[in-house]
C-alpha cells in the first residue's frame, strides 16, 4: 500500500501568511461586508402584512375566491359570511389588496419533508411572532393573560371559528387533546417538559366555549413564549400532530374520536385498523391525525392537503373555512392551491428553481449556488432575496463533553484550553469567504446582537478569532508540546499522533467540506483532524452511542434559547452533540446518563431551569449568562453565522405580489411562516 | 424436461426464501432502526421526539421485537399475499410502490432494448472491423460513457437543456398529467418523457455490452467453422450473422434474468436526479430511513423477478443452445 | 540429452519472442503500455510532480481557472512565466474573478522548491518537478485551476492517481480472481458445488447493490482511518463484482470441456490445473480482458455513488472517484467547469488498460 | 501430363502485412491439379500449406493478401478464369467456393457450428449452388450422407455435430464439401485429428469419391505416409516456398532436396505405419519474421554451403516434372 499520509508540512505553517502571497484578494472587513451586502440589493428590510386588531376597522362585507363561490352556488358550502369567524384575523397586506387564484409551485423532497408545508401553514399556531420576530402576536387565539404569580395562563379563542370541515373550533378541542391524546399513555408515554415546569404536570381547563385556561403548580412565566414558539405545546396542529407526533395543544376531537378505543372499544378500533391496512389502532391514529397524509383531517391553516405527501406531487388547496380576511373583506388565502413537486436531489431542485419552475422557494436552496441563481434571475423571471438569520453559527463544531471511550481523547476534549486553542486555530474569514460567499458574520456561537439574549458585542470574538501563535502556546502549555516528525502533536499516553475525529454529514451546508478546511487549518496548530462523512442515520446513532469526538451541525433556533435549547446546551437527548450522556442525565432527572464533572455545565443547567419561572427580563439575563459561559468554554466552536445559509436564500417569482424584501429567518418565525403566504397573490 | 422444470422451480423457491433472509440481515446491518432514523430526521427539521415517544413508536410498529419475530411476521404477511405497512408512508407497502414498479419495469425494459439495439450492432461492427477507425471511435465513446458518472451526465444534460434549449428536463409526466388518471393522452405524455432517461440509463450499459459482444465475437470469429462456412460459398455477411454472431449472442441469453435488478440499481441515482417515479428512489429512501418492510419488499420483488428471469433465461438458453438441450452440457 | 535441452530452450525463447513480436506489432498497445507505465511513474513520484500541497485550502484561491503559461518573453526567448493573480468577489454577482497582476510575473523553474515531503515515504525533500521562482507555487501556479477550497486541481489529480491506481485496482483483481476461481470450480466440477455457487450468485445478483453497500459500510468500525475505510469499501465493491465473470467463466468451462483439444490434453495426461491455465483460460481471455477493462471504471464510478449514500471518502484518502464526486454540482458546471477535467485521466487510463489488454490478448492468442 | 489442368497455380505469393513487417506465407508456388489425380502438398506446420488452400478459395484473412501470381480455374462451362482477379465476396467467387472447389478442413469438431444441425449446414451448401426445392435439397443431403457412408442418414441429418464421432464428423465435412458437386476437392489435413483406423477409412472414402466423380484432389498434410498412400504428385513446401516438386515415386525414391530427404529420413521406412510423425529435423522452424536470408532451409540444412546463406536458390529441373530449389544442383561457384 502506498504511503497516503499527508505530506510533511511543518514549514508551511510558518510561511503561510497571506500578505506574502501574490494571489491577493480583498478580504472583506466587517464594515465593508455590510456595505457590500447593502450594495448587492439582496438584503432588504424586515417587513410583512399588518394585523388589524381594532374591530372598528374590520370590514363588514366579505368576498370569497371564485372557486368557492361556485361551490356555494351548488349548495355544497355555506356562504362566506357564515364560514368566517365573528372575530376573524384581519390583515392589511404588505402592498395592496390581492387577486384570487393561481397555484403556488414549490419543491419538496419527499415524505420526510412535511416541515416544508407545515411552515406555510403555520398560522394554525395559537400565537405567533411579528414580522420582525420580536413580538408575540395573536394567531388562532386572539389574546391571552398571564396571572401575576405566573401559574395561570388564560387564552381567548375567536368566536365562531371553524375547522376546515365546518365544525366549530372550541375550547373542547383543547380539552380533547389534553385528555384523550396527551393524556393517553399509549400515545404519549412521557409528558413533555413544555407542559410540566420543574417536572410538575400542568392542566388544561375549559372556562367556556372560547376560553381555555392552562394551570401550573409553579410559576411558569416562560409559557407565553412557549405558546408562540415552535415548541411541542405551541407549534400548532400541522407540525405537532404530523410525523407521528402527538402534541400541539388542540386536536379535532369530533373527527379523531372514532379512532380511539375510549370511544368504542379496543377490538373495534383494532378491527378497523386491520381493515384499513394498519397493524393496530395506534398506527391508524398516527396516520389519521397527520394532515399531510390524511386528506379528511380537519385543520385550521390556510391550505389543506388534497393529495397526500407520499406522492410525486403534494397538493394543497385553500381551506374554505380559513379564519383570516384582508382589510377589503376578502377571505384569505388569495392563492387557490399550493403544488409541491417532488425533487429528491438538491441539485435538481436548484436547477429547476433557476428555470423558474417554482414561484417561491427558500427551502432547499443552496447558498453556494448564489452566483448561478443570480445569473438566471431574468431567465427564470424571479428575484433573489437574502434573509439573514440571527443564530450565531451556521456551522458549529460541537465537542462531545461526555466522551469516554478513549481516556486520552476525553482528557483533551474536556480541557477548556484545548477547545479554546482549536477555536483560535480556525480562520473564520476563509470559511466565510469560501462557503458563505462572504455574507456571514464570523465569530462565536452567541446569537446576533439584535437579539435580546445576546450577551454583548464583546462575546462575538471571545476565543473566536484566528490566533495561531496563541493557540500553539496554549497547546504547548497544557502538555501537548511534543510533536511527531510531520509536525502533529502526539498523545501523552502512547506517543502516537493525536487524531481528533470530526463527524460531518451532508446537510444544510456542505459540512464535510467545511470540516476539511478546518482540518487543514488545524495543521498549523499541529492537530490532526480525521473527517468522517457518514450517512445521517449512522452518524446520529454514533452520537447517541457517545462515540463521536466532534460533530458538526448548525445552532439554528438558539437565538431564543429557551424555545430551542438543544443546539446550544446538553438538555435534550435526541440532539445533544455536545454531550449525549449529560443530556440523558439532565432529561432523566439524574437517573440515567453521566453526571458532568464540569461545574460550568452544572451552572448552565441551573440558569436554564431557573429561567422558566422568571419574567422576560430575568429570563434574558439568565440566557446571557449561559451564552457567556458557552462562549468562554467553547463546548461548541462557532464559526460563521447570522447568514442566509439556512432557509435564507429566497427565490420569488416576479409574478407574485405582497412579497417582503426580507423575512424573519429564524426557527421561531417558522420561515417563511410568519410572512403569511395567505396574503401573497399572483399579479397577472 | 418436466422433472427439470420442477427441480428448477423448487430451487427458485428456495432461492427466493434465501433472498428474504439475506435481505432482512442486510437491512438490519446498519445500526439503529426506523424510529432512530425517524428521530434523526425529525431533529434535522427541528422537531424533538422524546425517548419515551420513541419507545412508544417502537412498540406501535413492532420494532421492539426481535429481528426473527419481525421476520416471521413479515413472512406471515407474504404468505397471505400482503407485504405489511411502510413505516414512513403510513400506508401498505403495495400501495406505496403502486405504479412505480411498472414504471420501473417499463423504463428498464426500454433501457435494455436501447442498450441492446445500440450495443449489438456496434459490438459486431467493432469485432468484424477490429482496429478500424470506427472500432476506435466506438471504443472511445464507450469508455467516455463509462467514465462519466450517471449523476453527472444527467446533471449536464439537464443544465444544458435549461441553458441552451430552455427546457426543463426531468420527471416522467408533464405537470398537467401528474395528477391525472391514466388515459391515452397520459400514455403519450409518458412516451415523450421516456427517451432521455432511457438513453442516460442505457449509456453505461451500452458501452459495457459493446465490449463484451466484441470480445465474444472476436473469439468466435477465429474458429474454424467460420472458414468452412466461407468455403461453402456463403456471403461474408451471412457467414458472420449466421454462425459467429449466433454463437456470440448465446452468453447474453443467460444474463437476461439479471438485467432487471442491474438496471434498477443503475437507475436509482438517475431517477433521483431526473425525478423519475421509479422504485429506485423509493428503495434508496427506505434504506436511509430504515423503512424495513418497504425496503425489503422492494428488494424481494426485484429478487423474485430476477429468480424467475434467470429461470426463464435458462429455459431460453436451453431452447436456443442445442448442446444444453441435448444434455451435452449440464 | 544436452542436444534436446538446447533445442527446448530455443523453442521456449522463440515462443516468448513470438508473443513479444506479436505484442510489438500492436502499436496502440505499445503506446498504452507506455501510458500505463507513465501513470504509475506519476503515482510513484506523485509528491514530486505535484507542486502544491494538495490539501492546502485557501479561500483567496477559490475557483481559479486554469492558468496559461507564457512560454516566451518579449524578446522571443524561451522563458516560461506565469502571471500572479489578483482576485476579487463582485459584490453584486458574488462571482469570483481573477485578473493577472501585470507587474507580478513568476518564472517557471524545473526542480524548484515547494512543500516538504518524503520521497517514497523515506527521503525528506522539498524539490518538485515544477516550481516558480521567488514565491511558493501555490500562490502563483494553477495549471488546471483550483477547486472551491482553493486547492490546486493538478496536484490533487496527481496525488489521487496513487490511490486509484493501487488500492482501486486491488478490488478489480479481487473480483477477477474470485470470478475465475469460483466460476471455474462451478463449471469444472458441476454437481452440488455448482448448484450452491450458482445459487449464491443468483442471490447476490438479485439484490440491488445499494443496500449491500450501505449494510456493509455501516459495519466499518468508527476508529478506522480514512485509508482503511477506503480499502474496505473497495473490497465491498469488488465483493459484488465477481458474479458476472463467474457465470461467464462457468459457461465457457462447460462448453470447453467438450471440445477436442481439452479431451486431447486430458488423454495426454495433462494435470487439471495445467488444462485450466494452459488451455481453458487463454480461450476466453478476450472476455476476461473485456471484463477487467470494464471493472476498472466501474470501480471508480462506484466511489462517486458512495457519497450519495453518505459514505463519501474524505482526505487523505483522495482518489479520482472522490475528485469526480466533488465536481458533481451545478456551481461546478456553471462557474468552474474545469473541475470536470478529472474525468480525463480516468478515461485515458481506462482506454490504455483496455488497449493494453487487447494487445496482450492478441499476442498470446492461440489462434493468431 | 497430356490433359489440361483444371486448376493451375502460377507463382503464387500470399503475404501477411503486419505492422512489424511482411510475412511471406506463400512465396512463389506453382502447381497444377488434374481431374482424377491427387496432388499432395507436404511440409511442416507453418510452411504455408493451409494459406495456399485458403488463397485458392480467396478466404485468406486480413492482413493476408495475394500479392502476385495466378490461380487459373477451368470452369464447368469451359471458360477459364483467374481467381486472383475476382472480388473476394463477389457473386462469381462465391459460386466457385463450394460450387467448383470444395474444402475439407482439419478440425472436424470446430469446423461445424454447434448451434445448427448438420443437415442445416449441409443443405445450405446445396441451396447456394443449386436451384432446387426444399424437399429435393433434403433428399440430396440425405443421399450425400449416405454416399459418405453415414449410417441412418435420414435421422442423422437432424443431429448436431457434437452428437457424432470424430470420424462421422469428418465424413459430414466431406459430404458438405461435395454437396454442390465441385470438381476440385481441397482436403486440408483431413485425418490429423482422427485415430488410425478412422484415418484409413476417411482416406479410402476420399479415394473412392475421387474415382466416382473424377475429382481433382489437393491433399494437404504433414504426413509422408498419407502422401505415399494417396498422392500422384507431390509438392514439398518449406517456409512458403516449394523446395521440391515431382511425381510421388520420384520424390520418395529419389528425393533431391535436403529438406525432402530429412522429411523422409524421419520415417523409418516408407512402408512403415502411416501414422509415423515427422520427427526430428535439427532445429525448429524459424519465426516468420526471422526468416533466414538466402535459402530458407540453410540453418537446418546438413549440406549447407556459404552460398546458401546469401543467395536464394532457383528452381532446377531434375527430371520430367521433377524440380527442386537447391544450390546443390545449380551451377553457382561455391
Amino acid at each position: 500500500m502506498p504511503n497516503l499520509s499527508r505530506p510533511h508540512l511543518s514549514r508551511r505553517g510558518l510561511l503561510a501568511t497571506l500578505a506574502a502571497s501574490p494571489v491577493a484578494m480583498a478580504l472583506l472587513t466587517e464594515a465593508a461586508r455590510a456595505a457590500d451586502l447593502a450594495a448587492s440589493g439582496l438584503v432588504g428590510e424586515l417587513q410583512g402584512p399588518t394585523m388589524i386588531t381594532d374591530p372598528a376597522k374590520w370590514p363588514t362585507k366579505f368576498q370569497e375566491a371564485p372557486m368557492l363561490a361556485e361551490r356555494v352556488k351548488a349548495g355544497k358550502l355555506p356562504p362566506v359570511a357564515e364560514r368566517i369567524p365573528a372575530e376573524p384575523m384581519v390583515w392589511q397586506p404588505l402592498n395592496e389588496t390581492g387577486k384570487y387564484g393561481g397555484t403556488w409551485r414549490r419543491a419538496f423532497t419527499g415524505p420526510g419533508d412535511v416541515e416544508n408545508a407545515n411552515r406555510i401553514n403555520a398560522s394554525d399556531k395559537c400565537f405567533f411572532w411579528s414580522a420582525d420576530g420580536s413580538k408575540i402576536v395573536p394567531c388562532v387565539a386572539k389574546a391571552y393573560e398571564l396571572s401575576d404569580d405566573g401559574k395561570t395562563y388564560t387564552m381567548h379563542l375567536r368566536k365562531g371559528m371553524k375547522w376546515s370541515d365546518g365544525s366549530p373550533f372550541t375550547a373542547d378541542d383543547f380539552v380533547f387533546w389534553f385528555e384523550d391524546i396527551y393524556g393517553n399513555k399509549e400515545i404519549v408515554p412521557t409528558p413533555t417538559t413544555d407542559m410540566s415546569p420543574q417536572g410538575k404536570p400542568g392542566r388544561i381547563v375549559k372556562v367556556d366555549e372560547v376560553t381555555v385556561r392552562f394551570e401550573f403548580d409553579v410559576p411558569y412565566y416562560l409559557f407565553e413564549e412557549m405558546m408562540a414558539g415552535d415548541t411541542l405545546i405551541g407549534g400548532g396542529q400541522s407540525v405537532r400532530q404530523s410525523q407521528k407526533l402527538s402534541f400541539g395543544a388542540y386536536s379535532p376531537g369530533h373527527y379523531l374520536k372514532q379512532f380511539l378505543p375510549k370511544y368504542s372499544s379496543l377490538e373495534e378500533v383494532n378491527a378497523r385498523a386491520k381493515k384499513e391496512g394498519f397493524e393496530n389502532w395506534l398506527q391508524m391514529l398516527h396516520f389519521k391525525k397527520d394532515w399531510s397524509l390524511n386528506t379528511e383531517l380537519p385543520t385550521l391553516g390556510p391550505w389543506k392537503t388534497v393529495q397526500s405527501i407520499n406522492n410525486p406531487i403534494w397538493l394543497l388547496e385553500r381551506n374554505p373555512f380559513y379564519y383570516a380576511i384582508d382589510t377589503a373583506g376578502n377571505q384569505l388565502p388569495y392563492m387557490d392551491k399550493v403544488q409541491l413537486t417532488l425533487g429528491e436531489n438538491l441539485e435538481v431542485i436548484n436547477l429547476r428553481a433557476m428555470a423558474g419552475d417554482y414561484d417561491e422557494q427558500e427551502r432547499h436552496i443552496d447558498i453556494s449556488k448564489l452566483p448561478v441563481l443570480l445569473d438566471n434571475q431574468d431567465k427564470g423571471n424571479y428575484k433573489v432575496h437574502l434573509d439573514l438569520g440571527f443564530a450565531g453559527s451556521d456551522f458549529i463544531l460541537q465537542i462531545n463533553q461526555s466522551y469516554k471511550a478513549d481516556p486520552e481523547i476525553r482528557k483533551w476534549l474536556t480541557n477548556a484550553d484545548f477547545r479554546r486553542a482549536l477555536s483560535l486555530g480556525i480562520d473564520r474569514d476563509q470559511l466565510n469567504d469560501t462557503f458563505w460567499l462572504g455574507v456571514g458574520t464570523p465569530g462565536s456561537p452567541v446569537p446576533g446582537e439584535s437579539m435580546p439574549q445576546n450577551p454583548g458585542p464583546e462575546w462575538r470574538k471571545k476565543w473566536s478569532v484566528l490566533d495561531v501563535r496563541q493557540a500553539n502556546a496554549m497547546l504547548d502549555k497544557i502538555g501537548l508540546a511534543k510533536k511527531d516528525s510531520a509536525g502533529f502533536r502526539v498523545r501523552t499516553d502512547n506517543g502516537e499522533r493525536l487524531r481528533i475525529q470530526i463527524v460531518a454529514i451532508q446537510a444544510f451546508m456542505p459540512f464535510p467540506k467545511m470540516s476539511e478546511m478546518v482540518g487543514d487549518q488545524w495543521q498549523k496548530i499541529g492537530i490532526q483532524a480525521d473527517v468522517r462523512e457518514m450517512e445521517r442515520n449512522l452518524a446520529t446513532t454514533r452520537v447517541r452511542n457517545n462515540e463521536t469526538h466532534i460533530y458538526t451541525w448548525n445552532n439554528g433556533g438558539t437565538e431564543l434559547l429557551y424555545l430551542f435549547p438543544r443546539h446550544a446546551i446538553p438538555v435534550d437527548p435526541t440532539e445533544a452533540y455536545m454531550g449525549p450522556e449529560y443530556a440523558n442525565y439532565y432529561a432523566s432527572g439524574g437517573t440515567q446518563g453521566m453526571k458532568p464533572d464540569d461545574p460550568n455545565i452544572l451552572r448552565i443547567w441551573e440558569l436554564f431551569t431557573e429561567a422558566a419561572g422568571l419574567k422576560a427580563e430575568g429570563r434574558n439575563h439568565n440566557a446571557q449568562e449561559i451564552w457567556k459561559i458557552l462562549a468562554d468554554q467553547q463546548y461548541g466552536i462557532g464559526t460563521v453565522g447570522q447568514s442566509p445559509a439556512g432557509l435564507g436564500v429566497r427565490l420569488v417569482s416576479n409574478k407574485l405580489g405582497n412579497i417582503a424584501s426580507r423575512v424573519c429567518n429564524a426557527q421561531h418565525c417558522r420561515t417563511p411562516g410568519n410572512s403569511h403566504a395567505e396574503t401573497w397573490y399572483f399579479k397577472a | 424436461m418436466l422433472a427439470y422444470l420442477v427441480r428448477r422451480v423448487g430451487l427458485a423457491v428456495i432461492t427466493i426464501w434465501a433472498i428474504t433472509i439475506v435481505t432482512f440481515i442486510i437491512l438490519q446491518l446498519p445500526p439503529g432502526d426506523f424510529v432512530d432514523a425517524y428521530v434523526a430526521q425529525a431533529s434535522a427539521m427541528g422537531t424533538a421526539i422524546s425517548a419515551g415517544e420513541a419507545a412508544a413508536l417502537r412498540h406501535a410498529y413492532g420494532l421492539d421485537q426481535s429481528v426473527w419475530v419481525q421476520y416471521y411476521k413479515w413472512m406471515a404477511h407474504i404468505v397471505h399475499g400482503e407485504f405489511g405497512q411502510s413505516f414512513e408512508y403510513g400506508r401498505p407497502v403495495t400501495e406505496v410502490i403502486g405504479d412505480r414498479l411498472w414504471l420501473t419495469i417499463l423504463l428498464s425494459i426500454g433501457a435494455i432494448i436501447v442498450t441492446w439495439g445500440l450495443a449489438l450492432p456496434i459490438g459486431i461492427y467493432s469485432a468484424v472491423r477490429q482496429y478500424s477507425i470506427g472500432d476506435y471511435i466506438f471504443t472511445f465513446i464507450g469508455f467516455v460513457g463509462l467514465a462519466v458518472p450517471n449523476f453527472l451526465l444527467a446533471l449536464i444534460i439537464m443544465y444544458v437543456g435549461l441553458r441552451v434549449f430552455n427546457v426543463s428536463v426531468g420527471g416522467l409526466f408533464s405537470s398537467e398529467f401528474q395528477l391525472a388518471p391514466w388515459s391515452w393522452a397520459k400514455v403519450w405524455d409518458l412516451a415523450g418523457h421516456l427517451p432521455v432517461p432511457m438513453l442516460i440509463l442505457a449509456l453505461a450499459g451500452t458501452a459495457q455490452l459493446v465490449r463484451i459482444m466484441r470480445a465474444n465475437l472476436l473469439d468466435e470469429l477465429r474458429r474454424p467453422y467460420v472458414v468452412t462456412a466461407r468455403a461453402r460459398g456463403l456471403s461474408e455477411r451471412r457467414v458472420i450473422m449466421k454462425y459467429p454472431v449466433r454463437a456470440a449472442l448465446n452468453p447474453f441469453a443467460s444474463t437476461i434474468g439479471y438485467l432487471l435488478p442491474y438496471t434498477v440499481s443503475g437507475s436509482v441515482i438517475i431517477s433521483v436526479v431526473l425525478s423519475l417515479p421509479t422504485v429506485g428512489p423509493l428503495l434508496l429512501h427506505s434504506l436511509i430511513s430504515q423503512d424495513m418492510l418497504l425496503g425489503s419488499t422492494i428488494i424481494l420483488m426485484l429478487g423474485v423477478l430476477t429468480v424467475f428471469g434467470t429461470l426463464l433465461s435458462d429455459l431460453l438458453l436451453m431452447w436456443i443452445d442445442p448442446r444444453i438441450r441435448l444434455g451435452q452440457l449440464k | 540429452m544436452s542436444a534436446t535441452t538446447a533445442e527446448n530452450k530455443v523453442a521456449v525463447a522463440s515462443q516468448r519472442q513470438l508473443i513479444w513480436w506479436r505484442f510489438r506489432k500492436h502499436k496502440l498497445a505499445l503506446v498504452s503500455a507506455f501510458i500505463v507505465a507513465a501513470f504509475y511513474l506519476v503515482a510513484m513520484f506523485a509528491d514530486t510532480i505535484a507542486y502544491t500541497e494538495p490539501f492546502d485550502t485557501q479561500s483567496a484561491r477559490s475557483y481559479i481557472p486554469p492558468q496559461p503559461i507564457t512560454w516566451f518573453d518579449a524578446d522571443g526567448h524561451f522563458h516560461p512565466t506565469v502571471n500572479a493573480l489578483k482576485g476579487k468577489r463582485d459584490p453584486r454577482t458574488f462571482k469570483l474573478s481573477y485578473a493577472p497582476d501585470p507587474g507580478e510575473t513568476r518564472d517557471l523553474v524545473l526542480f524548484g522548491h515547494g512543500y516538504e515531503y518524503r520521497l517514497f515515504g523515506l527521503i525528506p525533500t522539498d524539490i518538485h518537478l515544477l516550481g516558480v521562482s521567488n514565491s511558493r507555487p501555490q500562490d502563483a501556479l494553477f495549471l488546471l485551476g483550483t477547486d472551491q477550497l482553493g486547492r490546486d486541481v493538478f496536484s490533487r489529480l496527481v496525488l489521487a492517481s496513487r490511490t486509484s491506481l493501487t488500492i482501486g485496482l486491488v478490488g478489480v483483481v479481487m473480483s477477477l480472481v474470485l470470478g475465475v476461481l469460483l466460476g471455474g470450480i462451478s463449471g469444472l466440477y458441476g454437481g452440488w458445488i455448482d448448484v450452491v455457487i450458482q445459487r449464491v450468485i443468483e442471490i447476490l445478483r438479485s439484490i440491488p447493490t445499494i443496500p449491500l453497500w450501505m449494510g456493509l459500510a455501516a459495519a466499518v468500525p468508527n476508529s478506522w482511518t480514512p485509508q482503511q475505510v477506503y480499502f474496505v469499501i473497495t473490497l465491498i465493491i469488488s465483493l459484488i463484482g465477481w458474479t458476472e465473470l463467474a457465470r461467464v467463466v462457468r459457461g465457457r468451462f462447460l462448453a470447453l470441456r467438450e471440445e477436442d483439444f481439452i479431451t486431447a490434453a486430458e488423454l495426454a495426461g495433462a494435470s487439471q490445473m495445467r488444462i485450466i491455465f494452459k488451455h481453458m483460460v487463454p480461450s476466453f481471455l478476450s472476455h476476461i480482458i473485456a471484463a477487467v477493462s470494464l471493472a476498472l471504471p466501474a470501480m471508480i464510478i462506484s466511489e462517486t455513488t458512495l457519497s450519495f449514500l453518505g459514505l463519501g471518502l474524505r482526505p487523505p484518502a483522495i482518489s479520482w472517484g472522490v475528485l469526480l464526486q466533488d465536481a458533481q454540482n451545478l456551481q461546478t458546471l456553471a462557474l468552474a467547469p474545469w473541475l470536470l477535467v478529472v474525468a480525463l485521466p480516468v478515461i485515458v487510463v481506462i482506454l490504455a488498460f483496455n488497449f493494453l489488454g487487447d494487445g496482450l490478448r492478441d499476442a498470446a492468442d492461440p489462434y493468431g | 501430363m497430356a490433359d489440361e489442368p483444371i486448376l493451375s497455380v502460377r507463382d503464387l505469393h500470399t503475404h501477411f502485412f503486419a505492422d512489424e513487417g511482411v510475412v511471406r506465407a506463400v512465396d512463389g508456388t506453382s502447381f497444377d491439379l488434374h481431374s482424377g489425380r491427387t496432388l499432395g502438398i507436404v511440409g511442416e506446420s507453418g510452411c504455408g500449406k493451409s494459406v495456399t488452400a485458403k488463397s485458392i478459395l480467396r478466404i485468406v484473412e486480413r492482413p493476408g493478401r495475394i500479392v502476385s501470381g495466378q490461380i487459373m480455374l477451368r470452369r464447368q462451362n469451359g471458360s477459364t478464369v483467374d481467381l486472383t482477379t475476382l472480388p473476394t465476396d463477389g457473386r462469381e467467387m462465391r459460386s466457385i467456393r463450394g460450387g467448383e472447389i470444395g474444402l475439407v478442413f482439419q478440425e472436424p469438431m470446430s469446423s461445424l457450428s454447434a448451434f445448427h444441425t448438420i443437415g442445416n449446414q449441409l443443405m445450405e451448401g446445396i441451396r447456394l449452388h443449386k436451384d432446387l426445392s426444399k424437399r429435393a435439397i433434403r433428399e440430396q443431403a440425405i443421399e450425400l450422407l449416405n454416399m459418405v457412408g453415414i449410417p441412418r442418414p435420414a435421422q442423422r441429418i437432424d443431429s448436431y455435430s457434437f452428437e457424432l464421432s470424430g470420424g462421422l464428423r469428418q465424413r459430414v465435412m466431406i459430404a458438405m464439401a461435395l454437396a454442390a458437386e465441385p470438381r476440385v476437392l481441397i482436403a486440408d489435413e483431413p485425418t490429423t485429428a482422427l485415430d488410425v483406423t478412422t484415418q484409413a477409412q476417411i482416406l479410402d472414402l476420399i479415394r473412392r469419391l475421387q474415382q466416382e466423380r473424377d475429382l481433382a484432389v489437393m491433399l494437404i498434410t504433414h504426413d509422408m505416409g498419407v502422401i505415399a498412400e494417396m498422392a500422384d504428385d507431390v509438392v514439398v513446401m518449406y517456409l512458403g516456398k516449394e523446395v521440391e516438386k515431382g511425381p510421388v515415386d520420384e520424390i520418395f525414391h529419389a528425393p533431391r532436396h535436403p529438406y525432402t530427404q530429412s522429411l523422409l529420413r524421419s520415417i523409418p521406412s516408407v512402408l512403415a505405419e502411416p501414422r509415423s510423425r515427422l520427427a526430428t529435423i535439427t532445429g525448429s522452424i524459424p519465426h516468420p519474421f526471422a526468416r533466414p536470408g538466402g535459402c530458407p532451409f540453410h540453418p537446418r540444412c546438413p549440406d549447407r554451403h556459404d552460398v546458401c546463406e546469401i543467395i536464394v536458390p532457383a528452381e532446377v529441373v531434375i527430371g520430367e516434372n521433377h524440380v527442386t530449389a537447391c544450390h546443390l544442383y545449380t551451377k553457382v561457384p561455391a
